[in-house]
């Protein structure tokens, strides 16, 4: 077992707790701290991928703007974030039953797949080619238009985001 | 040197994580953080499979990691139009826990 | 700059005043009219370096400016829009950049501007004229400012911009685009006076009609499309093994080769915006657009596009056909209805005393012209007609614009009740009018085909030898005949309306129009004049080759094969003299003296006359073949008889048979057996309502537990029975 | 390699050598190398914070017509050593109802933020952390992660004043990431890399010379992104007491402070590595100890011109200061990147001093329509406050004794 190994499951199990602490705490600001781990760890994944850029961005992105928006909103929703009681609905165990065959599921059908067991190498150091997937977002023959699409939506998002949640006056006569 | 299998069953254990909160967590913003892992289990599946194709094939994948990309966008997107609509919720009925939300009820 | 990057750029500038125009300007008139001028005058400026640079470049025909970028990707294959100039949209962007130039400056004197806003005026009704105080403090009636001043010019900027679209694109389907956008501004035009209950019925009528032909072209277009995967000219025309294949294939269609079939689409849709017959009633409606400019709008440039596809797409048409052979059957059908078009609208002309309507049916005539021409496979000289035609009919139509103009000054100044476009109520306008009179003599004599001077004749002429030499005599003959009733219905009208003394007061006081109108009418007299000689044959006696025939070799040499080895022969010369002479000398004989106001041709011809004077009843067969057995059918077949009569009875029978059966039965085995169990599945059904209603929570999250279980389900079920396996 | 050319690395080198005797093999000691590096770094910058404290009390006092520290030590050095002992022996108070981990993570997480941008400077030319390729990215990243030390601190202490001032402190942040994102692109995108160190090596000239507009925009937005003065709105003393840092003392609050501090310098370093060449100077490439002394001489003078801001401007109303990012310096930075990679591309094929000066006059001429734009926005005259006259201050009044000055 190798270096990187051994990090890879430290990692992946540091994950999967707080993941799953994500949606057992009964403090909704823990369970958004422990969002904020399981997302960093997510990030270490990727760097183990070698895909140093996102893991670059999604600290960027998830921990930078979406957490943190997301505990905002809590702090906004304050009434309900000392909550004690218990957060999850009362039939919680079919749910989680349902969740574990899932993923039994998953996992048995992925089994039967042949490159399963694959060693994942290490790649050239351009493998991740940015510049590539700069110009290939920009260009008619690659991807320009889910790309535009993708702007397009975050514009949406972005103005209908402050239409809903702004505070309409009544209007002065 | 890792298995991809590692980074499947990961990712796979990390969505059922997510599933369930989805399905069991009262309060909305919980629900949209489960709907956070999901997303990420997603994007941890496109990318090792990016790693894969990229080893397989010796060249660059360009595809994964637009797919990755664009995750991350609607995943933004999702939870600015979420959360906004969770405080303008809040306002309204006094309340983010969707079991109480039930105009639906027949 | 490349002549490519200044092709992208020619549309361009209208369709920008429009935008400005209907978004941000549109309340200062001024401004806007600028705007738009200023985005013509752009466009006519890269459409005049554009041409010079295609006239000097060599063998422009092979290698024409194109340029084209990938635009919709479909599957494999992506349409693209592109541009392309070539000898024959070079001569088209020539003229249409002129007329809409002038058109543009024309319109800032006809719709007044720098008066003062009327009183009465009213959006969507022409202006009244207003009341101000002159100098002496009396109160005098002037003509006053069109109240939608800016949203005229937004909308011909549109029609510029998808008029130059048009000329400038290198594929069918830009060309489509440009077309509808110009059906879509056609269609405004027409109704810009919209609150007037003619101008609507005028404009749905145009659409409608339109539509008609628009929907066969784009068959056409499709088929096309799916035949060949592209739509460029230069890939379907410029490609012979294209067009050969498509030549030998047969279509499904009454035993006619897919090039055939095509064509015939294709040229539909020509009928429906060139105001070919069986579809030309829209046209003479049109001109309850604002007087000229719409009209010539519709009349010169529009209806030109109509023209330009077919001689676009003669390649295609004529796939299969040798100069001098047997005609394919597209151009059979082209010279048939072109030559009866021809003649058919030339003779309601003669009838008509509106002054705008005589040159609308000229214009359906003249268009029968080119399209005939093509039919008997005179390519060069439908080209050079449409060029011709075009220049001396913007011209006609301003002209006739501007008399219209003058009149509204005398019937405002006298106050008569007088219809300003009629004809019988002019008289002696050449000494009020002078600049109006010389311009409309010539753009008159041109159309009419006046002898070696006028750009008339020389197109004319070579339709005819084109005509005589393709052995088609029906078409010749009846070519020669709506010559000499053009020329006589032109005479006609100029004798009526400058000739002679006024017949009216109104015709007194009215005079002439402001620089702004009259100095398109001298620029575009020039062109009646001088474009005719550009194309004057070689072979023409006593002049033929002191110039060359530039124009035939320029866009001749867009055909692929030689043009046959001309016959000359002198009767389509002698022909066209006579004709021309003849019919100006009658109509000018004719109508020399008429004091009062009645045709004096009416009592001679009676009831042919009348036929004449109401367009051969087309409108009412419509109305009576069409509208009314539609209305008939609707109402006394499917109403009365098929609804009322039949399944009425049918059902009231089937009823009261129920009645009488369930009486019986109710009594016997509904109540006492039916009931009880009714009853019971009422009830069960209940319970289980009650049971299910506990389920619709309105929860989301319960929704989805059930939901992904039912998945869960399956998968298991795969699991075992597939997975393993 | 001579000790004198490039000491630190020469250092490395050695200590490297020393390791492979022991028989360690050279991953191993490329990991110890950077735990030793990592440790050594740190701890230099929070003693270095020592300094730069007594640096900023000097120099405010001389803007304020005041001495400063002067009693302790030659030019009163030692004052803040005496302060930071102070602190360490004060007392540890944690509130009842604090979310303990919250509460503790929160000062850690402040400073470790800042402590991590560290790690891509490069501080000469072969004196850095390591060499990501997305350096910029990184350094936003991380700045994200003060964000959500703050964010704790707010919460965790369970104090109103204390969340309001978290509240205020993120959207700021949150907000002034926009256009110093953009802002920060214009270098990426003349250079062609994200990475730091192909930035610095890719300055010839300085981007502040290429495009003035986009570092005027980042310099505004990396104060906000400190925190300070005039952007201090999260812990303005008198409106909220302290802001998120309420409940904190001790050691803790003075993790807080030094966070603080450190985040000033690193800001100031930041725009020197993006605009001012970093370590770049007449015989930095020979001799890279000479691009460390460049650096730092580049950099205090960044701070020192950050110490000015503070200490001339008065704090921003939330009002202004949103207007200021999103109504000013957003839409100026989106103009900037616009302009410059419109012009950078019309003359991508002539020569490197005609595009500079065309540049050059293109963010010129932004800047001065800018500014004209906003005067027009400005209210020229503002409305009176109070109604009354004021009582003026004056020889009568019994707190002021005449002549006696200000001292300080």
């Amino acid at each position: 077992m190798s270096g990187l190994q051994i990090v890879f499951l430290i990692v992946a199990v540091v994950t999967l707790f707080s993941g799953v602490m994500v949606v057992a705490s009964r403090k909704m600001m823990h369970s958004a701290l422990w969002l904020i781990l399981t997302l960093l760890g997510v990030a270490i994944l990727f760097a183990t991928l070698q895909a140093g850029f996102f893991a670059i961005v999604q600290v960027l992105v998830y921990i930078g703007a979406i957490s943190i928006l997301i505990i905002f909103t809590l702090m906004l929703t304050r009434r309900v974030m000392d909550d004690e009681h218990p957060q999850v609905i009362k039939g919680w165990w079919l749910p989680a039953v349902m969740a574990v065959i899932l993923f039994g599921l998953i996992a048995g059908f992925l089994a039967t797949w042949e490159d399963f067991q694959v060693m994942l190498n290490e790649l050239p150091a351009d493998a991740e080619n940015l510049a590539a997937f700069g110009s290939a977002l920009v260009n008619p023959a690659g991807y320009v238009i889910p790309f535009e699409v993708a702007s397009v939506l975050l514009l949406a998002a972005l103005v209908g985001a402050i239409y809903i949640a702004v505070e309409r006056k009544e209007k002065t006569r | 040197m890792i298995p991809l299998s590692w980074y499947l069953i990961a990712a796979a254990a990390l969505f059922c994580i997510g599933l369930f909160g989805v399905l069991s967590r009262k309060n909305a913003v919980s629900i949209l953080m489960s709907v956070e892992l999901m997303l990420n289990a997603v994007n941890i599946n496109l990318l090792a499979f990016w790693h894969y194709h990229t080893q397989l094939q010796g060249a660059g994948q360009i595809t994964p990691q637009v797919f990755v990309a664009m995750v991350f966008i609607v995943a933004a997107a999702e939870v600015a139009v979420g959360l906004a609509l969770i405080i303008s919720a809040y306002r309204r009925r006094e309340t983010p826990v969707v079991d109480e939300m039930t105009l639906l009820k027949g | 700059m490349t002549s490519e990057t200044l092709i992208w750029l020619i549309p361009l500038p209208p369709l920008l005043a429009f935008f400005l125009i209907v978004l941000f300007t549109n309340r200062n008139k001024a401004l806007s009219h600028w705007l738009a001028l200023i985005a013509s005058g752009l466009s006519w400026l890269a459409g005049m370096i554009v041409f010079f640079k295609a006239v000097t470049t060599e063998g422009l025909s092979e290698h024409p400016f194109a340029q084209s970028i990938p635009w919709l990707p479909t599957g494999n294959t992506s349409l693209k829009i592109g541009i392309q100039i070539d000898p024959l949209s070079a001569v088209v962007l020539f003229f249409v950049a002129w007329t809409v130039l002038m058109i543009f400056i024309y319109s800032v004197g006809y719709h007044n501007f720098g008066q003062p806003a009327g009183k009465h005026d009213r959006k969507g009704l022409p202006p009244e004229g207003a009341e101000i105080k002159d100098k002496n403090g009396k109160i005098v009636h002037v003509p006053s400012i069109e109240p939608m001043y800016s949203r005229f010019f937004a909308l011909i900027s549109l029609f510029a911009f998808a008029m130059f679209l048009l000329v400038v694109t290198d594929n069918l389907l830009t060309l489509y685009v440009g077309w509808e956008i110009m059906g879509l501004c056609s269609y405004l035009l027409i109704g810009f006076w919209y609150a007037k209950e003619s101008a609507r019925k005028a404009m749905i009528k145009a659409f409608l009609t339109t539509r008609v032909g628009d929907v066969f072209m784009l068959l056409g277009l499709a088929a096309l499309y799916s035949l060949t995967g592209t739509l460029n000219y230069q890939e379907i025309l410029g490609n012979p093994a294209v067009l050969e294949q498509l030549a030998g294939a047969l279509s499904p269609v009454l035993g006619l080769s897919w090039a055939a079939l095509i064509g015939i689409l294709i040229f539909i849709g020509t009928v429906g915006k060139s105001a070919q017959f069986p579809l030309h009633i829209w046209l003479p409606d049109a001109m309850e657009g604002p007087t000229p400019v719409s009209a010539m709008i519709h009349a010169a440039t529009m209806v030109s596009a109509g023209v330009y596809l077919v001689i676009r797409f003669f390649p295609l048409l004529s796939a299969g056909w040798e100069p001098g052979g047997v005609v394919t059957t597209p151009m059979l059908v082209m010279g048939i209805i072109g030559a009866f078009t021809a003649l058919f609208a030339a003779t309601i002309a003669v009838a008509q005393n509106d002054v705008k309507r005589v040159l609308a049916y000229s214009t359906i005539s003249q268009l029968g012209y080119m399209i005939a021409a093509l039919g008997v496979g005179a390519y060069a000289a439908a080209a050079f007609h449409l060029v011709t035609h075009a220049f001396f009919k913007a011209l006609l139509f301003l002209g006739s614009g501007s008399i219209i103009h003058g009149m509204e000054h005398g019937v405002l100044h006298t106050g008569e009740h007088i219809d300003p476009q009629n004809m019988l109520n002019m008289g002696g306008l050449r000494k009020k009018m002078p600049v109006t009179f010389w311009t409309f003599l010539i753009g008159g004599l041109a159309l009419s085909g006046f002898p070696l001077v006028t750009a008339g004749f020389w197109s004319k002429d070579e339709i005819l030898s084109g005509a005589f030499t393709g052995g088609n005599m029906g078409v010749f003959i009846a070519l020669a005949l709506a010559a000499l009733l053009t020329a006589f219905y032109t005479a006609r009208q100029i004798t009526l309306t400058f000739l002679g003394q006024p017949r009216t007061k109104a015709a007194e006081h009215a005079h002439e129009s402001k620089w702004t109108m009259t100095l398109p009418l001298v620029v575009l007299s020039v062109f009646a004049v001088g474009a005719g000689w550009s194309g004057i044959p070689a072979d023409f006696p006593g002049l033929g080759g002191l110039i060359p025939n530039w124009f035939e070799e320029f866009v001749g040499s867009m055909l692929h094969f030689e043009p046959a080895e001309a016959v000359h022969s002198l009767v389509p010369l002698f022909t066209s003299l006579v004709v021309a002479l003849g019919g100006l000398a009658l109509g000018w004989v004719v109508y020399r003296r008429l004091s009062e106001r009645v045709d004096p041709l009416e009592k001679p011809l009676g009831s042919i006359y009348t036929i004449l004077k109401n367009k051969y009843y087309v409108d009412e067969l419509y109305q009576a073949t069409v509208i009314r057995p539609a209305n008939w059918v609707a109402n006394v077949f499917t109403y009365k008889f098929l609804d009322q009569t039949i399944i009425d009875g049918v059902l009231h029978a089937i009823a009261r048979f129920g009645v009488w059966l369930g009486n019986g039965l109710r009594n016997i085995i509904d109540l006492p057996l039916v009931n009880g169990a009714g009853d019971t599945a009422a009830a069960t059904t209940r319970g289980v309502g009650m049971f299910l209603r506990s389920k619709q929570s309105g929860r989301i999250q319960q929704y989805m537990v059930i939901a992904i279980s039912l998945l869960v389900l399956a998968g298991l079920v795969i699991y075992f029975t597939v997975g393993i396996s | 390699m001579s000790f004198w050319r490039d000491p630190i690395i020469f250092i490395i080198e050695w200590a490297k050598g020393l390791l492979a005797g022991i028989g360690w093999g050279p991953g191993w000691a490329t990991i110890v190398g950077f735990v030793i590096g990592a440790f050594v770094l740190a701890t230099g910058a929070m003693f270095f914070v020592v300094f730069l404290i007594w640096y900023e009390r000097k120099l405010i006092g001389r803007l304020q017509d005041r001495f400063g520290p002067n009693r302790l030590g030659p030019w009163g050095l030692f004052q803040p050593i005496a302060d930071m002992l102070k602190i360490f022996t004060k007392e540890l108070i944690t509130p009842s109802g604090v979310d303990w981990i919250a509460y503790n993570l929160a000062p850690i997480l402040s400073v470790a933020a800042v402590l991590m941008m560290w790690a891509v400077t490069p501080f000469s030319k072969t004196f850095f952390g390591v060499n990501i390729s997305v350096g910029i990215l990184f350094l936003i990243a991380v700045g994200g992660l003060g964000e959500v030390g703050i964010i704790l601190a707010g919460w965790g202490s369970n104090n109103k004043y204390a969340l309001v001032g978290a509240l205020r402190a993120v959207a700021q942040l949150c907000s002034y990431e926009v256009p110093f994102v953009i802002s920060a692109l214009v270098p990426v995108m003349l250079t062609g890399s994200m990475s730091l160190v192909d930035i610095v090596e890719a300055q010839n000239p300085w981007y502040i010379l290429v495009a003035p507009a986009a570092a005027l925009v980042f310099f505004i937005a990396s104060v906000a992104e400190t925190g300070r003065a005039p952007f201090d709105l999260a812990e303005a003393e008198s409106e909220i007491v302290a802001g998120y840092n309420v409940e904190y003392s001790g050691l803790k609050f003075g993790m807080f402070f030094v966070g603080e501090f450190l985040h000033a310098f690193t800001a100031s370093f930041i725009f020197v590595t993006v605009f001012l060449g970093g370590w770049r100077g007449p015989g930095a490439d020979q001799i890279p100890v000479l691009g460390l002394v460049y650096f730092m001489i580049k950099t205090f003078i960044v701070y020192f011109a950050l110490i000015l801001f503070r200490g001339t401007n008065p704090r921003f109303r939330i009002d202004q200061m949103m207007d200021l990012n999103w109504k000013v310096l957003t839409p100026l930075s989106l103009v900037v990147i616009m302009v410059i990679a419109l012009v950078d591309r019309l003359f991508a094929s002539s020569a490197d001093w005609l595009r500079t000066v065309i540049l050059l006059a293109a963010n010129l001429v932004i800047l001065v329509v800018a500014e004209r734009l906003i005067r027009r926005g400005v209210k020229t005259t503002r409305p009176e406050v109070g109604s009354r006259e004021r009582p003026v201050a004056s020889p009568d009044n019994l707190f002021i004794q005449p002549g006696s000055g200000a001292k300080g």
